[in-house]
């Protein structure tokens, strides 16, 4: 290599420029193939697969390979995917708010505040998540339950003597699942963002006589806005695809998409069907994707 | 998470606000509830946990040590997710570096094509990848599901890590390969331990999902059993108390170890100073 | 240079002699900047820029932000490549090289100090890179520690020593693997005054004893003026006049350098008659010394440069050569100088630089201004 | 350049061709071409068993290695279609599938399993006589599921909240006095079933049109009373132990109340005088099993009294039809099982069938859902 560069022309800087865009473009990519190739492969690929799925039809439980919309025809004419989406994204939407506005003071005190145990706290949000998610579910319902620890600890209070029936398979429940199961996913993030505030700024923002919760305000939280950006940008994802905790705490009393889309595939076994209902709601969440990530923008200016 | 994470003697302990830290006490007393009752019924004489208690008894901690599946289970499932989170870090690790620090096209599209594996429903990228393992039949179990598992974990994977470069001072790396250290070496010797806090965060976020999920793993898994394989399948009868033990005995051992690990830290710290 | 441990090097430069041997030519020393341009996008950074280091010279890129001045140190580093141009040092062509490959170090703005060594790993980092002998690692290690007064402090962390400390840190990591071109790239910008004076005649004396090359890149004339050999005084992208700190000073080319370094006052004229050397400044004939006159076309419209420190006042009721007039505007008092503006018709201000014992005008007062006709430039 | 151009479109089109090569091989099913079965008499094995739960007990699993030597892997599944899927996608070369009667047709239409020829299976002769000639368990006139274990659904209620004279209503289910107090599981076929069933429809399986517009309003207007639609047993019968429900409807009731039973609930399974309905779950081989005579030794072996003892009184407590298990339990056991109200619940209750018009079904259970 050293043999082929060392050339004494008097100017050779658009080798030098070609070889070193070649030298750039090579880590760029060398770098992103492992996780592209990985995707195509084990996502695209079946994906694609499903793809052509979707302009196929079921006929008796056996594919007609004849090529035909009428798969998304469906979908676009059909009230009850339109509702089922409606209420996904109402629930994207909650989880994505309300989890932002619990976790941050949670993640603020983790960064700041906890000294010496931040590790152990971050590592105590994430812990109980290793408990399937069944037998959580199972836990909470032993908490809201009509005989559950809460209502016999009203009762045995005095505080009620009726067992509140609204705690569990209610929407209720729902909101305590999804908080449950969405905060660490903002912590983590948010604490990483907090994180990188020097307490320097803090300091210097109430020097300037800004109260405590002003400096909070002004300083801490726009700096922190990113983090807070990455956690909602995934809440809002995972929130979309979100069934499990509705049926499991909610009582499965209303149709998300994801729901629908497992309808299809199981109950109806019309894969067909099913496919295009994903590639739909894939491509609805892409374009919501690629505005918040202009959102994101931002913080890759250095 | 960060690199700042390293530096722990940090003058600041915990004279934040009363409320601020009632209040995060608070958060994690919700966090840790249920946890409290599953644990609290594995010691409950009854085969179905619910109020009134029957009585105290460690029978369940038998039953479930004595059980060759769920224990087989648990170790397999340990096993494919440490695999699958270890994987699924590796091949984040350069493609975040190149995102967050080198210009590249079409940026968005590679973001978007990363996201995506989060919003399809598991049973979709089940069935996707099931049928794609058509090709290869014999990857069916235990490979297979540390495929899927690095495949739908990857995604954030990649997406967290470039968060979190985004903040790391370039002069680092300059300084390095200025002082003569090939792209490698600078690597291994300066961003790899700079990076070290948000990769571990990464690697046991990506083992939390893939410790825990059933759909796409069962669609994938042969006739290998994970533990989530194991416990949803159970869920036709009761639940029964054993799952309580072992899921107790999961939260206990981690909880002291992450306690152990962090008391190792401040003392290494202490020493250090 | 004592990087024969490091096989990189080595191969580079056996070639480097083959190559200048087979020529029969002697090897060429420094470092050779030639017509390096870099664009981004349709903005250029660096616009054909060519400058000369001798070895052991200290030459100081000088310019505002912007200039391009880290854009050059950054190609000659490695970190940005040329879109034209060649780099050579000690005869060897480097742009293909990537910045491991050079033997160049640099001195970063923000020190770059690897948070995760102790000072005396960062010190080693180099040496171990270029794979040299522990004991040798250590050897060198320590005389460094010595060299930049921190001796005793190797085990520290770099969060744990003071900015001053930190500083010459940074300069000892570079130091120690004896490049051939040390960068350094606003080293003292994060110092105080005091701290900052300090360095810069310790830098000064470690460039001279160890005979190393230095390329230093600053905004602040003074520091340039003290410590180097040449500036390069750069304004977009582009060398305005390369020369030693005296004659940058006292015969700045371009209204641009004698603006920037030291103040001067600029007056626009146009050339009355060139034989003789007259101009005309705000309606008012004045001489130019003859050898500035040279080469000029009557007519054409010129800056005359005149420092601040080269303007008298004439006290009341005198008055000074070349006999101008005009209002006192501010008198800035800075203790051993003081600063006094005057403003004359129109938009023309000028400002003079009077030294410590001067009596000082009131505001508002009517003064004679002028100067000796031998401190007058005439700048482009 | 032209030439140049002619071969790169050539070559697009071979590129095209591979992948559409690549593409439907694996998107088709099954290849029909293929044998329908490797070997006629010959027990190879191992017998690979797609399955609900119960059929991974060790002791059946030795229990046949010891009559033919031959390894059994069980892979459980969670619900029929899980099943057709994994069968459907053809990546593992299962020998024996497990759905209820009703996915019977399903399956046979897909093209994964093979007819069955009664005379491979003498343990079916055991068989109680109701089970017999359903026409669930065939298709296109050749019987393709030999039936194991089976199950009630009627009306499973706490007997503090709700009397066994009130269950004997089945429109008590609609009664505001139960408002938020019925648990059920997602099991479209079955509800959709009953209803039709206690609308007075002589034959549910049949209705459609008007007739299913207003099953289905029947059951949105049982939603009010609705606990919680679960996706599994478990949850129905925790809802009942713990008191979050008052009354289970269908979901397995027999197996729901035994499980309430055990865990010390003052609960019972009540059928309505408008009947009960009945389901039960099936082997069936699955098309180009390479483990043909294995396979029907296996089904053979699961349908005996001894296996299907096993099978009743194993993790779970499930129905099963072989009417000799009664030599392999104890009286107990059998009573437990309610084995000796099969006559009673025959007369008071049908085999639910599988719907004519499924796809029809499928829409108005996404109906109710939605609603």
């Amino acid at each position: 290599m050293a043999g082929t560069t060392i050339t004494p022309a008097a100017s050779y800087g658009s080798t030098a420029q070609a070889a070193s865009v070649k030298r750039e473009r090579g880590h760029i990519i060398a770098g992103l193939a492992p996780v592209l190739l990985w995707q195509t492969l084990f996502f695209v690929i079946p994906m694609l697969i499903l793809l052509v799925y979707s302009f196929w039809t079921m006929r008796d439980y056996r594919l007609d390979y004849t090529f035909t919309l009428d798969n998304y025809v469906a979908i676009f004419t059909n009230p009850i995917y339109f509702k089922a989406f409606l209420l996904s994204l109402q629930v994207a939407l909650f989880v994505t708010v309300i989890c932002a506005v619990l976790a941050v003071p949670v993640a603020y005190f983790i960064a700041k505040k906890a000294g010496r145990w931040r590790v152990m706290l971050l590592v105590m949000v994430i812990i109980p998540f290793w408990v399937s998610l069944v037998m959580r579910a199972f836990a909470w319902r032993l908490l809201l339950g009509e005989r559950g620890f809460i209502n016999r600890g009203l009762e045995l209070t005095g505080v009620i003597e009726q067992p509140f029936s609204f705690l569990l398979y209610s929407p209720t429940a729902i909101v305590i699942g999804l908080v449950y199961a969405y905060l660490p996913l903002y912590v983590l993030p948010l604490y990483a963002s907090f994180d990188k505030v020097h307490d320097n700024w803090i300091a210097a923002a109430q020097d300037l006589n800004a109260t405590p919760m002003r400096a909070f305000w002004e300083v801490t939280f726009p700096l922190a806005l990113p983090g807070l950006m990455v956690g909602a940008v995934f809440c809002f994802i995972f929130g979309l695809g979100e069934y499990i905790v509705p049926a499991l705490l909610g009582g499965g009393k209303s149709l998300m998409i994801s729901q629908a889309i497992r309808l299809e595939f199981e109950l109806r076994q019309n894969w067909p069907g099913g496919a295009a209902l994903s590639i739909v709601l894939m491509a609805i969440v892409m374009a919501i994707l690629a505005v918040s990530l202009r959102w994101l923008r931002p913080e890759t200016a250095r | 998470m960060s690199a700042g994470t390293v530096k722990l003697g940090r003058p600041n302990p915990a004279k934040g606000g009363v409320a601020l830290t009632a209040y995060t006490a608070l958060i994690f007393a919700f966090l840790y509830l249920p946890i409290a009752v599953i644990i609290l019924f594995a010691f409950d004489d009854k085969p179905v946990p619910g109020l009134p208690m029957a009585g105290l008894t460690l029978d369940w901690f038998g039953k479930a040590f004595s059980d060759p599946d769920l224990m087989a289970s648990l170790f397999v499932s340990i096993k494919l997710a440490l695999s699958s989170a270890v994987l699924a870090t590796a091949i984040a690790m350069p493609a975040a570096m190149v995102l967050a620090w080198r210009e590249v096209r079409l940026r968005t599209l590679v973001m978007c094509l990363l996201l995506a594996p989060i919003v399809v429903p598991q049973i979709v990228i089940g069935l996707g990848l099931v049928l794609l393992f058509r090709l290869v039949p014999d990857l069916i179990g235990s490979p297979a599901i540390i495929i899927a598992h690095t495949t739908l974990t990857a995604c954030y994977a990649t997406m967290i890590l470039y968060s979190r470069l985004l903040g790391f001072r370039r002069s680092y790396l300059e300084a390095a390969m200025d002082l003569g250290a090939s792209d490698l070496r600078v690597f291994f010797e300066i961003i790899l331990p700079l990076a070290a806090p948000a990769l571990l965060a990464v690697m046991l976020l990506a083992f939390t999902d893939a410790f825990g999920e059933y759909i796409v793993a069962w669609f994938v898994a042969g006739f290998t059993e994970t533990l989530p394989i194991v416990i949803w399948g159970s869920m036709r009868g009761v639940l029964s108390p054993a799952i309580n033990a072992i899921s107790s005995v999961i939260i206990v051992v981690s909880l002291v170890l992450s306690a152990l690990s962090q008391i190792w830290i401040i003392r290494q710290s202490r020493s250090s100073s | 240079m004592d990087n024969q441990a490091e096989p990189e090097l080595l191969v580079v430069n056996m070639i480097g002699t083959g190559i200048t041997a087979g020529r029969d030519v002697a090897p060429e020393k420094g470092v050779r900047v030639d017509g390096v341009t870099k664009r981004y996008g349709s903005s250029t950074a660096v616009d054909n820029v060519s400058i000369s280091i001798e070895p052991g010279e200290f030459v100081t890129l000088l310019g505002p932000s912007g200039c391009g001045k880290s854009t050059l140190l950054r190609m000659i580093s490695g970190f940005v490549i040329p879109d034209d141009g060649d780099i050579r040092i000690d005869g060897q062509s480097v742009v293909a090289l990537p910045p491991f490959k050079r033997n160049t170090a640099m001195v970063f703005q923000d020190y770059a100090l690897f948070p995760h060594r102790t000072v005396a790993q960062n010190l080693a980092f180099g040496l171990r890179m270029r794979r040299l002998p522990r004991p040798e690692i250590e050897r060198r290690v320590d005389r460094m520690l010595e060299m930049i007064e921190l001796r005793g402090l190797g085990e520290r962390s770099t969060d744990q020593i003071s900015g001053g400390q930190a500083q010459r840190v940074a300069l000892g990591r570079a130091l120690i693997v004896e490049p051939a071109l040390l960068l350094l790239d606003e080293p003292l910008g994060a110092l105080d005054l005091k701290l900052r004076r300090q360095m810069q005649a310790e830098l000064k004396r470690i460039q001279r004893e160890m005979k190393l090359t230095f390329l230093y890149v600053t905004h602040d004339q003074e520091e340039a003026l003290t410590m180097s050999d040449r500036i390069a005084v750069m304004r977009a992208g582009r060398v305005e006049q390369y020369a030693a700190p005296s004659e940058i000073y006292n015969n700045p080319t371009t209204a641009f350098v004698a603006d920037f370094v030291g103040e001067a006052n600029l007056l626009p004229a146009v050339v009355a008659e060139p034989s003789s050397g007259l101009v005309v400044v705000a309606g008012r004939k004045l001489r130019i010394p003859p050898e500035q006159a040279r080469g000029l076309v009557a007519g054409s419209s010129v800056s005359l440069a005149i420092r601040s420190e080269a303007v008298q006042l004439a006290p009341p009721g005198a008055s000074v050569e070349p006999g101008l007039a005009g209002t006192v505007e501010e008198v800035l008092f800075a203790g051993s100088t003081a600063k006094v503006i005057v403003r004359f018709e129109g938009e023309l201000t000028l400002i003079a630089t009077l030294g410590a014992g001067t009596p000082l005008p009131e505001r508002g007062q009517q003064v004679g201004v002028g100067w000796r006709e031998a401190d007058i430039r005439i700048v482009t | 350049m032209s030439t140049f151009r002619n071969s790169s479109s050539r070559r697009d089109v071979l590129r095209f061709a591979a992948s559409a090569a690549m593409f439907s091989a694996i998107a088709r099913q099954v290849d029909f071409t293929r044998p329908a079965f490797a070997s006629e008499d010959k027990l190879t094995g191992p017998l690979n068993v797609l399955a609900w739960t119960g059929y991974d007990d060790p002791r059946l699993i030795e229990g046949f290695k010891e009559l033919t030597g031959i390894d059994v892997n069980v892979k459980e599944a969670q619900s029929n279609s899980d099943q057709l899927s994994l069968v459907r996608a053809g990546t593992t070369q299962f020998d024996i599938v497990n759905p209820d009667a009703v996915w019977t047709t399903k399956f046979a239409q897909s093209g994964l399993t093979l007819p069955l020829d009664p005379a491979d299976i003498p343990s079916l002769s055991q068989m109680f006589p109701q089970f017999r000639n359903n026409t669930d368990i065939q298709y296109e006139g050749k019987m393709y599921g030999a039936p194991t274990r089976f199950g009630i659904n009627g009306i499973v209620h706490d007997l503090d909240k709700l009397s066994a004279a009130d269950a004997e209503e089945a429109h008590v289910l609609w009664d505001p006095k139960l408002r938020e107090r019925v648990s059920i599981v997602d099991w479209a076929e079955l509800y959709i079933y009953m209803t039709a069933q206690w609308a007075g429809n002589p034959a549910p399986e049949k209705v459609t049109g008007a007739d299913l517009d207003a099953a289905i309003n029947r059951l949105i207007e049982f939603k009010p009373n609705l606990r919680a639609l679960h996706d599994d047993l478990g949850s129905v019968k925790s809802d009942l132990i713990n008191g979050d429900s008052w009354a289970v409807w269908g979901a397995s009731s027999d197996n729901v109340a035994r499980s309430a039973k055990m865990a010390g609930k003052n609960a019972k399974l009540t059928l309505p005088k408008q009947g009960g309905a009945m389901w039960m779950e099936t082997l069936q081989i699955v098309r180009g099993t390479p483990n043909l005579a294995t396979a029907k030794a296996y089904i053979n072996y699961m349908t005996g009294a001894k296996a299907l003892a096993i099978m009743a009184w194993g993790k779970e407590q499930f129905c099963v039809t072989n009417a000799e298990v009664s030599k392999y339990l104890t009286a107990e056991q059998y009573k437990f099982l309610d084995l000796d109200k099969v006559d009673e619940w025959f007369a008071h209750s049908v085999v639910a069938k599988a719907p004519d018009d499924e796809k029809a079904w499928a829409d108005a259970w996404l109906n109710f859902k939605a609603a």
